[in-house]
């Protein structure tokens, strides 16, 4: 079992949610965060001063999936999020050691789908 | 035996007073009512282009009106087109000045200062191509707003008022009756919203995002209910009897229309909704604006409960069968809503409010035959004219942004700023 | 020799124009002033459900009021009733028209259209009941909500109104002071509330929750200090001093109640809030609602001074020691504070202001003892009544949704909505 | 032959509706317009800290204004002091009561109470020492805060308006014009808004944070230019012509205002903001107070549009440059523009408007002359009278709360309070 | 060392809370995320366009926890969340490598209470 | 690879951002959150009522590194947030498998930084 964590643009949620349904990941945990990467951030200027915190709005997806699932979900992420721009972002991949689901107290690889 | 000399009209206080509150008022009402009205129903992303349309509509149009909109819409026409449009004798408020208004309902000669009056009808001017932001939200290039919204106002917002509310206008001397802009202001902005949302075309996101803060939208709908109170009591032009009676039919028309949207929800979508009872006022405000002086509280009823159920069908039934993307609803409610209240305001204006004008309902059929050929006229000429305006604009500068900024949302892509900040 | 006629009255236009504000600012008050005061103190989840139940109480009651409400309250009274209730006459306003008002105050002839009188009393027939809905906030089931709005109306506001305001009126025979609804709306509601906490029961959640927005409590409590104006000093019925000196007293209490709440958290919880000083205006409006128009700067100040520290007592040290969840302290500052405020006028009511009206302070203890009497007749009635009929609604449909339902948040399980998204 | 006896002043009911209702929008203006802007324009866990500021101003200084503060205003002065600052006559509103006020502009007998002469006057007295919250906002200390804004309402606000607008002041003695306010409240809160920003010194955060949400900020601004309708068109005392030429004056320097705020942007940022247009609204407003009683549209035009030139140079440019931390801009945009509307009106001011009052532009250069130097000794006390009192008390009690108490937020530390929860 | 992560209903906080107080688990950190799982979503309409997305609002706790109070803690989430119905939620773990507490730099185990 | 996960004080988290960049950490994703940790939380009172759920505001940080940075970065935090007062914070190290930047779908280690 693996978490995979993918750092977006808030832009492109729709069409990675859409790539993932594709490859029949249907569950998923969805924040927004700041992301602070080699995109530049001057965008924002507010009565003359440039904003140049360069945190960026960007959106956090954290997916676990089973072994065999791992690279269909990469791709699919990549393929909804790519644009070939700096700020597309980025995914870190961990083991899981163990999964849940409450409802039914199953535990393991048939707890993550 | 000398004759009394006709009375001179003269400045009342009290009547001034109202009019200059109602005044500022209207100004309210699109800022900031309709900028949260509108501005809560967008995405985050783009509240501020919103409210950014809503602010630079009030500056710009307000400047264009002293100009030259004033004159056009209400100055003496000249030749032919005199019942089409006024000439340019009051432009940059040449001859409108603190002498009696030549515009007045009741009173013969209890007046406000003429300036009262044409600014009190700038903010009709301003409100009116506000209002059809809604229509191309979320994607409209902010450059291209600004000109549609410019050449409007002065090619289709002055022609109309002066044809319904010019002593000289054809429709006024046809006897239309638009008691506050059911016409000029509704009607005319919701149909130029349905050219809007037809040329503009769909916004790009796969599906419908729910509104960012229905808290705004609430507060901009119960600011619109406050700000309607100078819209159409004020349209009295005077703080008498018939102001009042424009108050009450207000007020009741918009219960009467909240209250049914609520339960048409409640019944279709087994839950009543704030957004829907928010919705309903602003359709009863809507209808009601040509009726307000003309009808009684058992008109204002009747007004108010049927607009909810034909704005209801158009948005929810319409709407999506024939696929236009009137993005916050425009069209739906001030165009549907405001040939609703034209129509009914043939039927059920009556004698007991001001003697001069009744409708069907109190034997004078002509008087909705009357109505209706008015609004026809007036949707052909708002909806070809903003349809050919737009297509217009479009070849020459593009409407939409790139689709790539409005993924990015107007609020960065056009105007570097972003609403919220998202830590402390 | 002719005897001069008595002077004809007449509609004056500058008290119209003060009045028609007045009522729009009425309005203002519940929608969205109270709106915003409440749904910010509300958790995120049960915002909505808030303001929904602050529109539909806007929408509903003036359908009622315009009926037969109106009538009830202030039309003549019929028989042994007639000090307790008013009859059907002008039932759907008949007989209520433009013609001067037969309610006034001080000018005898320069007085407002009838309509005007009765539609500013509306929107205080609006507003009282939404007052209570500080006390059941986040847990009251929608459609037992409005049953309770609509019965509560008919059944108990109408003849308290009808009592105080009305010159059948067995108070006003026996000369209570309530300038604008100390007694007929703050009392009123305020108990009501009371009972209604006490018979719906307390919020499920272990512990209080942190208001979710105090942003919209404050700016919701500065519209309420800007509507108030047109509460107090609207109710003189006309522009004159008595008005100028209304508005007066009610700003000098409001800022005198907002620095004691200040202060009292400043001593007792070492810092001053601004949750706190909202809290206090919001008391001292209440407190002086009785007396705006019968006292000068002094009783107003006395008045702003003390009711904080009384209601600061009531929120924070008996209700957490009775525990009765008051949620949004509708009793506490609309209840206390509005008995205190029809109290202190039979204290501090001085013949400089209105020549006719004295308290105890100017030589007359019988007032107080009028104002103590008529308080506590309409607490028994308001409390009692408002039990009753909570009861009964209770056994009939329920008043509470389900502990789910609550727990879930008001605005998802009863209206299908969402107050904010969470991502762009 | 008898002589026509003068006629006698009386309460008019329209001019008092105006006068009235133009009060309760200058409170709105402070609260929550003013509340609303500064505080969308401050990090998150400072909101409150701003709107209490502005609450805890209106509630304190209304207190200090009819305890002395009116009289010392606008009260008789006396001895070598007369033209400098009024005595103690008024004071507890002695003498102040429902008899037609001693001020009025241009009718001289329908006149309005003396106490709502006062109580408008309340309102400004309440805004402008909050107009300076902006230059220390997210570090004062609420103690401080307090302090500093009683004493320089006593101190300076009081002296100045005498000096400006009592008939025995040395400044109305010299001729000098201000309409609304124009040295009396912007100037005078500008400048001294410069010396808190120089005397609290910046703000430790590394790095300009970004406005936390500009919807506040926005519907702040569209609020301020409502309220200040009552502002400067409730400055004739009157709802006469006079009143609403000032009513246009002030809409159309705003708009251009507005206009040309946004095309700077736009020239030299790419493009136009919603930030700035507000922020050029409220520079148009400010400009064109002290000439909206004095100028036609043109004037009101060169007025707006101007000022956005000098005030931009001001914010974007000299405040970067000298490096002084006026957080929100109070120096920038009411001290430049109060100065800037204050010199315009000595060169628009045209007697078509008021035929005693003519500027450079209509043959008068004297009156250029007076504006300049009444401005500048304004400007001279405002600015070291504000200093030396800010340096004082930061001796006595400190101006600035810790450096912790900083970082962690004005709301939690000096309030006990946040804006906002996190979770539902 | 082991991190749990755990996405509950917003409405079990409080139950959830106070049984991880009852096992003694006394420190967490907590956010508000947008689920995507098997619940069906559809509790939202406007203007009669049903919101179709199904993410919907939950809650997600991170606790740290030393490995003897993995399963009491586990155990202890699923008592609060638990109701039997979809939507209940899942619970993620970790391996944690290290732990540092700021105010101490004390590392590892010790450092996790 | 290592993924650093770091609570910290709101009010420090420029002092924090400085230090990394000192230390050459560049890279990092910022949310606001909600910590429940050994400090006491009562510092807002409403009406009378203190708030008692001692869930304090937190600014949660995640930096992926390659192991070599480990150290430095931890350093880096620790340095900025470090006031020696309850409440300054943790910070959580897992192990990463994996790290993709989207844009140019370079894997590991190269892709960190
Ligand atoms: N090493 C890292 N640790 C944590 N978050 C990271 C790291 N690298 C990138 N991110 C996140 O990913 C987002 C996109 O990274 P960025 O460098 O802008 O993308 P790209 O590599 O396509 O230019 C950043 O805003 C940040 O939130
Ligand atoms: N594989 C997963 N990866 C990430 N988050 C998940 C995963 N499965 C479930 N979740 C999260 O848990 C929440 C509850 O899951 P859901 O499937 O609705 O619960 P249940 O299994 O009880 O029906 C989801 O909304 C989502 O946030
Ligand atoms: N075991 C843990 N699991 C998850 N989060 C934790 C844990 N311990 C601490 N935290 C987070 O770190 C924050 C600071 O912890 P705290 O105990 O207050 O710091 P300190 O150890 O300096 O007193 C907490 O508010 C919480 O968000």
């Amino acid at each position: 079992m693996k978490m995979i964590i993918a750092i977006i643009q808030p832009h492109r949620l729709e069409e990675v949610k859409e790539a993932l349904y594709e490859a029949d990941v249907n569950l998923m945990t969805v924040s927004e965060v700041l992301g602070h990467g080699r995109q530049l951030g001057v965008t924002e200027i507010y009565r003359g001063v440039k904003e140049s915190g360069n945190l960026l709005r960007k959106i956090r997806l954290e997916i676990a999936v089973n072994d065999n699932f791992l690279d269909p979900t990469i791709k699919a992420i990549v393929k909804g999020a790519k644009t070939g721009e700096l700020g597309d972002g980025k995914i870190f991949v961990y083991d899981l050691k163990d999964c849940i689901r409450i409802r039914t107290e199953e535990r393991g690889s048939v707890a993550i789908g | 035996m000398p004759v009394a000399a006709p009375p001179v009209p003269f400045i009342d206080f009290g009547n001034t007073a109202w009019v200059l509150i109602s005044t500022a008022l209207v100004l309210f009402m699109t800022i900031p009512a309709l900028a949260l009205f509108y501005g809560g129903l967008v995405r985050r992303k783009n509240i501020l282009s919103v409210m950014m349309q809503c602010f630079i509509s009030m500056a710009v149009i307000s400047l264009i009106w002293v100009a030259f909109g004033y004159s056009l819409a209400f100055g003496p026409g000249h030749g032919a087109l005199a019942g089409i449009i006024g000439g340019f004798d009051w432009a940059f408020l040449k001859n409108v000045g603190m002498e009696p208004s030549p515009y007045y309902i009741s009173q013969s000669t209890a007046r406000i200062p003429h300036i009262a009056f044409m600014i009190f009808q700038m903010m009709f001017a301003v409100i009116t191509p506000a209002l059809i932001i809604g229509a191309f939200a979320e994607r409209i290039k902010f450059s291209a707003f600004l000109v549609f919204t410019v050449l409007w106002s002065v090619l289709i917002y002055s022609p109309i008022a002066h044809m319904v509310w010019s002593a000289d206008g054809i429709f006024f001397k046809m006897g239309a009756l638009d008691f506050a802009g059911g016409t000029v202001v509704h009607i005319n902005a919701g149909f130029a919203a349905l050219a809007a949302a037809i040329i503009i075309g769909k916004r790009k996101s796969k599906k419908a995002a729910p509104p960012h803060n229905l808290v705004y939208t609430a507060i901009g709908a119960a600011m619109l209910w406050f700000g309607w109170f100078g819209f159409n009591a004020g349209s009295a032009l005077a703080a008498d009897g018939l102001a009042a009676s424009a108050f009450l039919a207000t007020h009741i028309a918009t219960a009467a229309a909240a209250v049914m949207w609520g339960l048409l929800d409640w019944l279709l979508h087994k839950k009543p909704t704030m957004l829907g009872v928010a919705t309903g006022a602003v359709a009863g405000l809507v209808a009601i604006t040509p009726a307000a002086g003309f009808v009684d509280i058992m008109g204002a009823m009747a007004i108010g409960f049927s607009v909810s159920v034909v704005c209801y069908f158009f948005v929810v039934v319409i709407k999506p069968f024939f696929g236009y993307d009137d993005a916050l609803d425009a069209f739906g409610v001030h165009g549907i809503g405001g040939l609703w209240g034209a129509l009914l305001t043939g039927v059920f204006a009556t004698p007991v409010i001001q003697s001069a004008y009744k409708g069907l309902l109190y034997g004078n059929p002509n008087q909705l035959k009357v109505q209706a050929l008015v609004s026809l006229t007036s949707i052909v000429i708002t909806f070809f004219g903003s349809l050919i305006l737009l297509k217009l604009i479009d070849m020459v500068m593009g409407l939409r942004v790139t689709e790539k900024d409005e993924a990015i949302g107007l609020d960065v892509s056009s105007h570097n700023e972003r609403a919220y900040t998202l830590v402390e």
